[in-house]
């Protein structure tokens, strides 16, 4: 499903994010990448989904093959894929609904079937209320409970998500991760950067754990491991 | 979706974004306005100054004057003649009386020297007009050849210093037109750019959410136009309701120059055409070009 | 130093995200703010600095009263205050050493004082190797840490936090914490919103739980108190 | 912070504000030069054909004839008394004979009828030109109730023409100046409040951390003004310059209308004067107003 082969990132602007990182990622697994900030969770996240490009190595997600990708094929990547940001990037002038909506647009749905279908993954976060609102509206968790509904709202058979619990208290939290659970069961890669031990600790997957950009740990139902 | 429900969603998604985007789309369809009021004004200014022109270079004639001896039947039998040349519009016989009594006008002042003549002094004239004023020295030159034809006033001087007057005139006239033109294509693409410019972000969240460039492209294309055809609404009400206004009032009385105005109706339709033509053109080209930038993510 | 009386917010929209709030903080004192995602922490918090102002009662900070606050006198209310904002508001168009200048600036010190402080402050946050990096050169717990330093730089009477742990892991988290502890030891006031339950529970200091717009619990040295 | 650092803060600020919006920066700066560019060359137009304008009114004058048995010292008397009146700018006296000369001139072709004249018939003439070219007429009036003056040609109906056509196109003229200044200052403003208005987060954000309204508000002054003069400056060399070749080219071949063009030393100051002008105030004026719509946090 993801593989990755010795792959290396330095930005522009000379730091090394990742240095050298191999992985592969079955189909249907559920992991967790964990490290300190500034480790390369997040550069690693991203270039699943082509935000951005390795220096060096191979990368294939779902079939396709990163370094080789056409232009005109990244959008049907990133539709196979559902992303929750680390910073949202929510579209300030729509309407949670409409934020929704538009990742379901863009894979041609019929605007009947796309009601449906926001309402309902609105509902699963718990914003069947927040519906109209626009982001600058929300609450700092509401706004990343809309960000986890768009990631889930088109089936992709991937979800990539940055710290999706990083502004929910642990309620919601567990309410976040038993749906991801739930939707993991159906057979849905995850993939999900977090900071939370308790969650990490709780609910026993694979862990991969980064440090100054390269793998220091990889386990099958693993801890979170970095306790004082 | 359907190609019909997308082109519906494209358009929805560019109405709404000419709606929510309020003061930037203010700003911008505004500054395409009073730009292209200016230029509708220079072009209704140098349609114009272009039939005007038409108009003054067309009253250039050539006066022919016949041997003292020729009759008036042999100046009808040459103006005949002349009249079927390609290059010729039109002959106008002069008799000698009616010489002598133009020159009797003419010359106010000066009429007791010419009353002591019982019978005109003068020749028959020709008045003659090129079909095209500025071939009207060689037409001249053709008629100074002629047989019983005496001398020839074409007025060289006069028509040289004319047509170089209004050439220098319509060419910095010309070059005013284009560099506004210009000007303004450049002006109304740009604002439409910094219209978009200011949502890259948002162009970047839809590439990263799986859109393809179309997708994103043509709600965009939809506001440029917008924002380019709202733009060219106004100045070309305002300008087509003045400007009939101004002709009714005076276009039937002999103006200053004693030079009609352009019809309005002609003219009304030909600022259309350009206004709107160049708001959609450029609003829909600074859509593209502006969402192209932010399109390699 | 921090007085609540009666405080209800009614956002423009209509939602009621806080439902009469009545609150008396000390000089010195260290409060935790906690609650379910939507409960009103935010908003609560932005009524201090102004960012949002009540539709019903009183409200007074470090001797400002902020109904009554003057347009001119909002900048010295928010000098005295150093917030870290939930979504950071860091200028993307600075670097990180010039973010933290920035409200230096302001306050009108010298460049050379300045140059000295903000070294001082991006060194206790860690971001030492970082201090030139423009906010999306940086990962989402550096860009939080920037947030901190920026609260912290100019010695304010109170420090206001919202989630200033939610984009970091654990160990960073506690490093953050302590600082917030020496500074708090040296008599500045601090009020924290967080979800970080293991912080609350180890830190005892006093706890106001808020849910649904009203103060539902409000104890020295209280717990986090939303276990499962 | 002391005054001093305090503007100079402001001042590297907002320089640099305008490296950072590369794009943006661009966008305003190229817009405003353009606008300014048009603006400059109507305004370098309209400067030469004010002249012109002074220059074709300046060539009227009146004809007065006096008595045919006047003789030259009385029109040379008569002269020097209107020389003396407050409204009279100079007057030529034209004898019998050179009258004579010049009709034959004039009317060449009809020299034989001049011929058998062996002394002219024609009256001694005053040629008389207003000090104020729009009082010619009653120049003309108060010289025909003078002694020993018979007739006075005043070409009533040509004065009244050229006055009309000049004031006509005057106005135009004016309307038309007056018209772009309108639109380049609103355009040029309008940039500007763009240029910044993609930057009200930032604003936003600068007024949360404890920032003063004029401490955001100066950088923001500093980068419209900046705005202003880069865009100002593109024109005025290109104008100044392209006016000063064209200028030392033909400005002393009379021209078509044999008129000479405005100095250029005098209008590059002049043009200098206005475009720096408009872009500073306006760069000034638009950086205030855009910060003071998202001041309000
Ligand atoms: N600008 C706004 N306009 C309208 N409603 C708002 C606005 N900001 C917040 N709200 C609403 O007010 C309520 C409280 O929001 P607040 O941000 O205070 O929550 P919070 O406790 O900070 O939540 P979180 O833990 O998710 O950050 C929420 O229901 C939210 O949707
Ligand atoms: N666009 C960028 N340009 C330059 N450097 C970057 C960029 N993005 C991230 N970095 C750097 O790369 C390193 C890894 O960043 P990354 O965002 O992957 O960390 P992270 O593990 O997600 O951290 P966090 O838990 O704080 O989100 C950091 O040192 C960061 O400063
Ligand atoms: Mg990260
Ligand atoms: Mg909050």
């Amino acid at each position: 499903m993801i593989e990755m082969q010795d792959v290396w990132k330095e930005y522009p602007n000379g730091t090394s994010a990742l240095n050298g990182i191999s992985v592969h990622i079955q189909k249907g697994e559920f992991v967790y990448v964990v490290g300190p900030s500034g480790a390369g969770k997040s550069t690693f996240i991203k270039l699943m989904y082509r935000e951005v490009r390795p220096t060096k190595g191979h990368i294939f997600v779902n079939g396709f093959n990163i370094e080789r990708l056409k232009d005109r094929k990244i959008p049907l990547l990133r539709r196979s894929i559902g992303v929750v940001f680390q910073d949202f990037k929510l579209l300030p002038k729509l309407t949670a609904a409409e934020n929704v909506a538009f990742a379901l647009e863009v894979i041609g749905l019929s605007q009947r079937q796309i009601r449906r279908r926001v309402e309902d993954v609105l509902t699963q976060v718990g914003l069947e209320d927040k519906m109209n609102m626009l982001p600058s509206q929300l609450s700092g968790g509401e706004q990343q409970r809309v960000a986890v509904a768009r990631s889930l709202a088109n089936n992709p058979a991937v979800i990539i998500a940055d710290e999706p619990t990083g502004n929910l208290d642990p309620d919601t939290s567990w309410g976040i991760m038993r749906l991801f659970q739930r939707i993991n069961d159906r057979g849905t890669t995850i993939v999900m950067a977090t900071h939370n031990r308790d969650i990490v600790n709780s609910l026993r997957r694979r862990v991969i754990a980064i440090e100054q950009g390269i793998i220091v740990r990889d386990e099958q139902k693993g801890l979170y491991g970095y306790d004082e | 979706m359907d190609m019909m429900s997308k082109i519906l969603r494209h358009l929805r998604e560019g109405f709404r974004n000419v709606l929510r985007n309020g003061w930037m789309t203010f700003a911008s369809v505004s500054a395409v306005t009073v730009t292209l009021a200016v230029l509708g004004l220079t072009l209704i200014l140098a349609m114009n100054a272009q039939q005007m022109s038409k108009y003054v270079t067309n009253q250039v004639q050539v006066q022919a004057y016949m041997h003292p001896n020729a009759s008036e039947q042999a100046g009808e039998q040459l103006a005949q003649k002349l009249r079927s040349m390609p290059d010729i519009a039109s002959v106008q016989v002069i008799s000698k009386e009616a010489g002598m009594n133009e020159m009797k006008q003419e010359f106010g002042q000066y009429q007791d020297i010419l009353e002591q003549y019982k019978s005109s002094p003068l020749p028959v004239q020709l008045v003659i007009k090129a079909k095209d004023p500025s071939k009207t020295l060689q037409v001249a030159n053709e008629v100074r050849h002629m047989p019983d034809i005496d001398t020839v006033r074409d007025g060289k001087s006069y028509i040289k210093s004319l047509f170089r007057t209004v050439s220098v005139l319509r060419t910095i006239g010309i070059v005013f037109v284009i560099a506004l033109l210009v000007t303004s294509m450049f002006l109304i693409s740009n604002t439409i750019r910094m219209t978009i410019f200011s949502r890259r972000r948002e162009i970047e969240i839809m590439k990263l959410v799986g859109a393809a460039n179309w997708f994103i492209r043509w709600p965009f294309i939809v506001e440029g136009m917008l924002i380019g055809v709202f733009g060219a609404v106004v100045p070309l009400v305002i300008l087509g309701y003045g400007y009939h206004v101004v002709y009714d009032r005076i276009h039937d009385i002999p103006l200053i120059l004693s030079i009609n105005l352009v019809s309005s109706g002609a003219l009304i339709a030909k600022l259309a055409v350009v206004l709107l033509g160049i708001g959609i053109l450029l609003g829909v080209w600074g859509g593209v070009m502006s969402v192209r930038k932010f399109l390699r993510v």
